[in-house]
């Protein structure tokens, strides 16, 4: 923790950067922090509740996040992905992000949870992670952790589902996106909706409805599922965000096992690696192609 | 609400017959934003075209549907009819009801009802269509010619003759190509070289021509009109300025025994060389691989170990330290005219799909030679000059087996196409080595005669009646060495009878194939080429010179095996394509393309990275006070086909392809 | 009105299954169904058994009851030139709430105020009128309500027709309205009156969610209306994501947007679906100009609008304390937090003047 | 009853090889259902995804997406790049219950009138045999009304 207060006052008095996006102690639990003074980097700290990807807030879309100028972000390794995914995708400039990665042995799902670490309450990214450290970044604070707790089968429901018949499967999502009020707290929080006007937004034409009915939370979370294939970081911030607590990581994961399945596509923090959509082999499969 | 009139064609019973055109024109009529809805028997001819030139005046339209045939055909009339009657062209739309509805259906109520959807779904989609300009872009008139051979030349000529500068890349140190190789020339006989070589010096001194010989495109950029080319000047080692080709270097070079690839290794040529006599330019280069300078030089050897020829040059050309060099071109169009390369029947093959020849030996059988090594031999400028004597003693071959198809025609070698000239090439050496050899007794194996041009089937005729070949239909099944001569063993498919020939050489017609680079040379052009590496046309029939990359041009064996008369007639019709090009100052384009909304734009540039075009170029979007507020896509009007895969890749639709725009489509999906 | 009763546990049931077996449409807090987390939202219920008395507070409040996120104003049909206007063909179902938590219900009486202000709306009053509300004193408060803050409590009945006090296994209920009475009729002789002295006393529940957060309404809004420009504004909305969390779970936001929804070429439906004030979009114009140009000024609307415009106008907060939208902010927004932070400059402001 | 049914199937094809090979299927008399209605595209990579979506809300029992064989497209690689979106997006759809049968996606080439008329026809079978897709469009049926 020191090691992080040191560096950040470092940098910011060696106007290096201007902000630090981190995380701070508050009346409910840890939340993202905004250092813009030395003096204030005491404040800083990084546990097990900084479940938060500060990725989000460097998007050029945060325009108040922007006017305090230059930043450096704590990043853990799922949240460098994010990072590595605004620079391929234009959306930052490597060098003008100073990037603090931390060490990082899970975090749990509610930053508010003090207790320790355990299998009941971490963050279910968690128990299949195995980087405990980004290769993304400028500085790499902390001290090494072991891995977390929980299982790693965290994919079993996507198998369970991916194994009902279709009746099923129509039946459970109508009855989970049934509920979706079209808030769209999963966009706003995902660090890869930076989208300066989202397609769910365009209303001429309107191919996605607004309206929070079933057709219209079709299209929108089929869509967003899309455009995040071979994107999403699988922070988890969307499913976290989501107010009716819809598994929305669920249609997120598919298209990310799709994706691996189909191109061996993983997404990783090196931002010179392209993204799947927008990429082809010649020989790419075409089994459902008559 | 719009004011469009729909035109029910019946294309006299062709669409009448199985469609109730009376029932759809009454139909759309009760369409909103329809104000005017008729049928008549043909639309496309004059008194049709009429009515929908009348009406458009008369009833100040804003949008037409023509219900008639493919757009295909008749796109361009009815727009053409709608532009002169001062309706925007772009204004006017076609639904499909003959091809697509009429014409592959019987039930004349459904099929009334599908045409009522199909011209519904133009209606819709109209209401959307905007009117569009023509695009203007300059042109730079000069003209880039890859490739030196016989196509290049005859391209480069021609257009350089029409009074266009013209750069002509070439990456061997000559041009020539392949014909500069040859002996004679099917069906007429006569000598490749006295027809070339004219040629190759009016190249030389053409006032319109820069030629670039031992240079490469390295890459290109731009459009149509306006293409930024960057050459490669390989380094030769030698002075093109200086060297006053007075052949003193050769003469002294200490390495006299390389084989010449001119001569397919037939014939020997120094480390410091030009392929051929008659080469242009006349200017030597030095093999670095092979000369003692460069080979003691990576060996670490501090003292030159050879420098003769820079000793005996008068001009003092020779320049050891020469690097290769860059020059960027700007052009307005580009002919490639790569060319071909043959199949090798070794062991080793640079693509999986093919293989060698194991049955012929794979090549290890010094006396079976290829079609081109046959050529060198029968040239009286080759290494034997002009007699037909064995590589392996030089002895005077008594029979000569020819094989037809290796490598053509064959799946099991991973080539089904044919090579076109292979059976006339055969013919004539069947015909050379006759009136060569006295008594030489020519036996060509062949699955079919493929003889098919202006005197071609009597030449082969000639080499059947006058010059005594034995022609047998069949495949040879193996060749072995047997002491001095070789055995060929086949089959006489129309006897049925096996064959056993001892032969004192076999000559295989080896395939045309693409150039082994031909992928990367592609891809910096943006076209497309086909699995055997042969570059695709725009159409096979009616664009056979263009390719889908507006501004370059296809001539000769880089698109398919070709005979010189069809290379150099694809040639001049490239020439022809782009002296019309530069005919105007002003290239007109289709407006159908492309077009950023940069206010939704947030530059994540996936465009960009699937643009087949390299059209999406970066732009600062600024405010006011000149700061950078975001860097947006720009769509390059000059370089856009209008494919519009950007666009259904755009995650948040802020990019649109005119014609085909998402509010144009979503009406059309709406009519449903 | 002044009618109590004592309800068994198996009388509640009756009536929830009487209710349920009229057809009409009853409310209660269930478990969210595919949740890891033990959570509740209100859900109609197809047997008592169903409901869940005690929890947390229920995921989403129970706005969309009476607004739901999304409703048809009228369906259309184009024919030629001219339109036809099919008018919504669904009336109001009766609706039984059952386990209103207090700030719910009384969230129903503060939006009465706007929705019949200047418009009467007929969708929102067609639904109360068809809804009858029974409300039980909170069985569960955390470090993000603050009912007592905004002159609510654990234990109020605004907004109720009956309110259910826990006592003796069973209920006891206050019947406070007509609506109320008319519920209670076909049991009004089988039900005894309670004991007076049997009704349980409350944990301290009151005290403990008091405590989260100390301050007078009136003195947030007065620095409020001083503040439009403070620098605070930019400074807590920092963290906000932009996202319409806190307006969509809010028992009292009820901004919404109407949209043209076409179901082919010549129809379509014209529905109303709730909005939020803290997206971008959300004042957007055509013109690509917006008026609320950052996250600022956009966070800012929302505090100014519950507890600055709304008292002005209506004479109360547009806020039950309920703490949802605490809760629910994964940027860890806190609106107790930063109320506090306003009650505290109120007072320097006032102790200074 | 289910023969009866005849089913609305909206094609997006591209216009040079799929649109082509249905005008020559067209100019050499194939006979073919009458069940699908094209709509033109310059190229697949042009074919969005939401059209789909979109066609399903507005009824359509089923849809065809059709273009240019590999290594064929006009455009050198709009096919290739749709290729992946469809795989992608056919698995998605496949994952949320949406029967993936009832979209056919194939390459057809301007040669190719009989396979395009194979591919309508074996649409239209596949999808008559499924039935009418009323539950998409119906999903916005019952919400707050």
């Amino acid at each position: 923790m020191q090691e992080l207060r040191d560096l950040a006052r470092r940098l910011l008095r060696e106007n290096q950067v201007n902000v630090i996006l981190g995380y701070e102690c508050a009346r409910r639990g840890v939340r993202p922090a905004f250092i813009t003074e030395a003096a204030d980097c005491d404040r800083l700290v990084f546990d097990h509740r900084c479940v938060h990807n500060l990725a989000a807030y460097l998007s050029p879309r945060r325009t108040h996040v922007r006017a305090l100028g230059r930043p450096a972000v704590v990043i853990k390794a799922c949240d460098a992905r994010a990072v590595a995914g605004l620079i391929r995708e234009s959306q930052i400039e490597r060098e003008e992000t100073v990037l603090i990665g931390v060490r990082c042995g899970g975090v749990v799902l509610d930053p508010a949870d003090s207790s320790p670490l355990s299998s009941g309450n971490i963050a279910p990214r968690c128990s299949a992670c195995d980087q405990r450290e980004p290769a993304l970044f400028d500085h790499l604070v902390g001290e090494p952790k072991g891995a977390p707790a929980g299982e790693a089968s965290r994919d079993a429901r996507l198998s369970e589902i991916e194994a009902m018949n279709p009746e099923e499967r129509l039946g459970l999502w109508i009855g989970l996106l049934g509920r979706c009020t079209r808030c769209h707290a999963c966009r706003q929080i995902c660090p890869m909706c930076f989208c300066e006007r989202c397609i769910a937004d365009k209303t001429q034409p309107a191919w996605i409805e607004t309206s929070p009915h079933s057709r219209g939370n079709f299209a929108w979370h089929l869509t967003r599922a899309l455009h995040l294939a071979g994107r999403c970081v699988d922070c988890g911030e969307c499913e976290r965000a989501c107010p009716a607590r819809i598994p929305l990581g669920l249609l997120s994961r598919k298209a990310a096992r799709s994706v691996a399945s189909r191109y061996g596509y993983v997404v990783t923090d090196d931002p010179a690696i392209p993204t799947p959509i927008g990429s082809f082999q010649f020989d790419d499969g075409q089994e459902f192609i008559a | 609400m719009s004011r469009i009139g729909v035109f029910i064609c019946h294309c006299g019973e062709n669409i009448g017959r199985t469609v109730d055109c009376v029932r759809v024109a009454h139909n759309l009529e009760n369409v909103p934003g329809v104000v005017h809805s008729i049928d008549y028997k043909y639309m496309c001819s004059d008194p049709g075209q009429a009515l929908i030139k009348q009406a458009i005046r008369e009833l100040q339209l804003d949008g037409v549907v023509v219900g008639a045939c493919s757009p295909h055909m008749h796109e361009k009339t009815f727009r053409k009819a709608a532009a002169a009657a001062g309706l925007n062209p772009y204004l006017c739309e076609m639904a499909n009801l003959r091809e697509h509805c009429s014409w592959i259906h019987e039930d004349r109520e459904r099929a009334t009802d599908k045409a009522i959807g199909l011209a519904r779904f133009m209606v819709e989609k109209i209401k959307y269509n905007r009117p569009l300009a023509t695009i203007r872009i300059p042109v730079e008139r000069r003209a880039l010619v890859i490739g030196g051979g016989i196509a290049g030349i005859q391209a480069a000529l021609d257009i350089a003759d029409g009074g266009r500068e013209v750069i002509l890349v070439e990456k061997e140190p000559s041009i020539g190509g392949h014909m500069s190789q040859l002996s004679e020339t099917f069906p007429t006989l006569d000598c490749s070289q006295c027809i070339l070589t004219p040629r190759m010096v009016e190249v030389a001194q053409h006032p319109n021509i820069q030629l670039l010989a031992y240079s490469e495109v390295e890459s290109v950029e731009g459009y149509i009109g306006n293409f930024q080319v960057k050459i490669r000047r390989k380094a030769r080692s030698v002075d093109e300025i200086k060297c006053n080709g007075c052949g003193e270097c050769q003469k002294n070079c200490p390495n006299q025994k390389i084989p010449g690839e001119f001569d397919r290794g037939l014939g020997m040529r120094t480390a410091i060389y030009v392929p051929f006599p008659q080469a242009v330019p006349n200017i030597p280069v030095i093999d670095r691989a092979k000369c003692a300078f460069y080979r003691g030089k990576a060996k670490g050897v501090k003292k030159a170990v050879c420098g003769k020829c820079a000793e005996v040059c008068g001009p003092k050309a020779i320049d050891f330290d020469q690097q290769d060099s860059f020059v960027t071109e700007e052009v307005g169009a580009i002919v490639v005219a790569t060319g071909y390369q043959l199949y090798s029947i070794g062991k080793a093959q640079e693509s999986e799909t093919l293989r060698g020849y194991g049955e012929y030996g794979y090549g290890a059988i010094p006396d079976v030679i290829d079609g081109l090594q046959f050529e060198r031999l029968a040239s009286a400028s080759g290494p034997t000059g002009g007699k037909i004597l064995r590589p392996s003693d030089g002895k005077e071959p008594k029979t000569i087996v020819f094989l037809q198809c290796i490598g053509s025609r064959d799946r099991a070698k991973g080539i089904e196409y044919c090579s076109k000239i292979c059976c006339m090439y055969v013919a004539k050496h069947a015909i050379l080595y006759h009136h060569k050899v006295d008594h030489g007794r020519a036996i060509v194996f062949y699955l079919d005669i493929r003889a098919g041009g202006k005197g071609y089937d009597e030449f082969v005729r000639r080499a059947i009646e006058e010059s005594h070949a034995l022609y047998l239909r069949g495949r040879v099944s193996r060749l072995f060495r047997n002491g001095d001569t070789i055995c060929v063993h086949g089959v006489d498919t129309l006897s049925g009878e096996p064959v056993a020939i001892d032969a004192d050489m076999v000559v295989l017609a080896t395939a045309m194939r693409a150039q082994p680079d031909i992928a990367s040379l592609a891809q910096k052009l943006s076209i497309s080429y086909d699995r055997h590496g042969f570059l695709n046309e725009a159409h096979p029939k009616l664009r056979p010179v263009e390719t889908n990359t507006a501004g370059v041009y296809l001539a000769g064996a880089c698109q398919s095996p070709r005979d010189i008369p069809d290379s150099v007639a694809m040639a001049s019709a490239a020439a022809a394509k782009v002296l019309g090009l530069f005919s105007n100052e002003l290239l007109e384009r289709e407006p159908l393309i492309a077009r950023v909304d940069q206010l939704a734009c947030t530059g994540c540039f996936h465009c960009e990275r699937v643009c087949p075009y390299g059209a999406i170029e970066r732009k600062q979007l600024k405010d006011g006070k000149g700061r950078v507020i975001k860097i947006v896509a720009e769509v390059n009007q000059g370089v856009c086909q209008g494919c519009g895969t950007c666009q259904a890749t755009c995650p948040s639709k802020s990019v649109e392809l005119e014609g085909f725009t998402d509010e144009q489509v979503y009406a059309a999906v709406n009519a449903l | 009105m002044n009618i109590r009763r004592m309800i068994g546990k198996t009388d509640l049931d009756v009536l929830i299954r009487d209710l349920i077996s009229a057809g009409k449409r009853v409310i209660a807090p269930v478990r969210c169904g595919d949740s890891q987390h033990e959570a509740l939202e209100y859900a109609p219920v197809r047997s008592p058994a169903e409901i869940h008395w005690a929890g947390p507070l229920p995921l989403r409040s129970l706005k969309e009851i009476i607004f739901p996120p999304t409703e048809t104003l009228f369906g259309w049909k184009q024919v030629k030139s001219s339109v036809e206007i099919e008018a919504n063909p669904n009336g109001f179902r009766e609706t039984v709430i059952i386990g209103a938590r207090p700030c719910d219900a009384a969230a129903f009486e503060i939006v009465d105020r706007v929705m019949g202000w200047d418009y009467r709306d007929d969708l929102w009053f067609g639904r109360r009128q068809a809804t009858t509300i029974l409300t039980v004193a909170c069985p569960h408060g955390d470090e993000s309500c603050f009912c007592p803050a905004v002159g609510l409590s654990p234990e109020s009945a605004r907004g109720a027709d009956w309110f259910l006090t826990p006592a003796d296994g069973g209920f006891e209920a206050a019947i406070l309205t007509q609506k109320g009475e008319a519920l209670l009729e076909p049991y009004k002789a089988q039900w005894p009156e309670p004991n007076n002295f049997s009704k349980q006393q409350l944990s301290g529940l009151e005290s403990k969610v008091r405590a989260n957060l100390k301050v007078q309404p009136e003195s947030i809004r007065q620095w409020l209306e001083k503040h439009f420009d403070d620098p605070l504004w930019k400074h807590v909305a920092l963290r906000c994501h932009g996202c319409g969390a806190c307006a969509f779970v809010c028992p009292a936001c009820h901004c919404f947007d109407i949209v043209d929804e076409p179901e082919g070429i010549d129809r379509g439906r014209r529905r109303r679906n709730w909005d939020a004030c803290q997206p971008a979009l959300f004042t957007l114009h055509g013109s690509g100009h917006n008026p609320r140009k950052d996250q600022a000024a956009r966070f800012r609307q929302r505090i100014m609008h519950k507890f600055n415009y709304y008292p002005a106008r209506f004479g109360e907060v547009l806020c039950t304390g309920c703490g949802r939208c605490v809760r629910v902010c994964a940027a860890g927004m806190d609106l107790i937090a930063i109320l506090a932070e306003i009650g505290r400059r109120s007072e320097e402001a006032g102790a200074a003047s | 009853m289910a023969s009866s049914f005849e089913p609305n199937i909206v094609a997006f094809v591209c216009n040079w090889c799929t649109y082509t090979g249905a005008d020559l299927a067209g100019t050499s008399r194939i006979s073919m259902a009458p069940n699908v209605r094209i709509i033109r595209l310059p190229c697949t990579g042009r074919i969005d995804t939401l059209f789909i979506l979109k066609a399903l809300e507005r009824g359509a029992d089923g849809i065809i997406v059709s273009g240019c064989h590999p290594a064929d497209c006009h455009y050198t690689a709009g096919n290739y790049h749709a290729r992946r979106r469809f795989a992608i997006f056919r698995d998605l759809m496949e994952f949320v219950g949406i029967d993936p049968h009832r979209v056919t996606f194939s390459w057809v080439s301007a040669s190719e009138g009989g396979k395009w008329a194979e591919v309508v026809d074996r649409t239209t079978e596949r999808v008559r045999r499924l039935g009418p897709f009323r539950t998409y469009p119906r999903l916005a049926r019952g919400a707050g009304e």
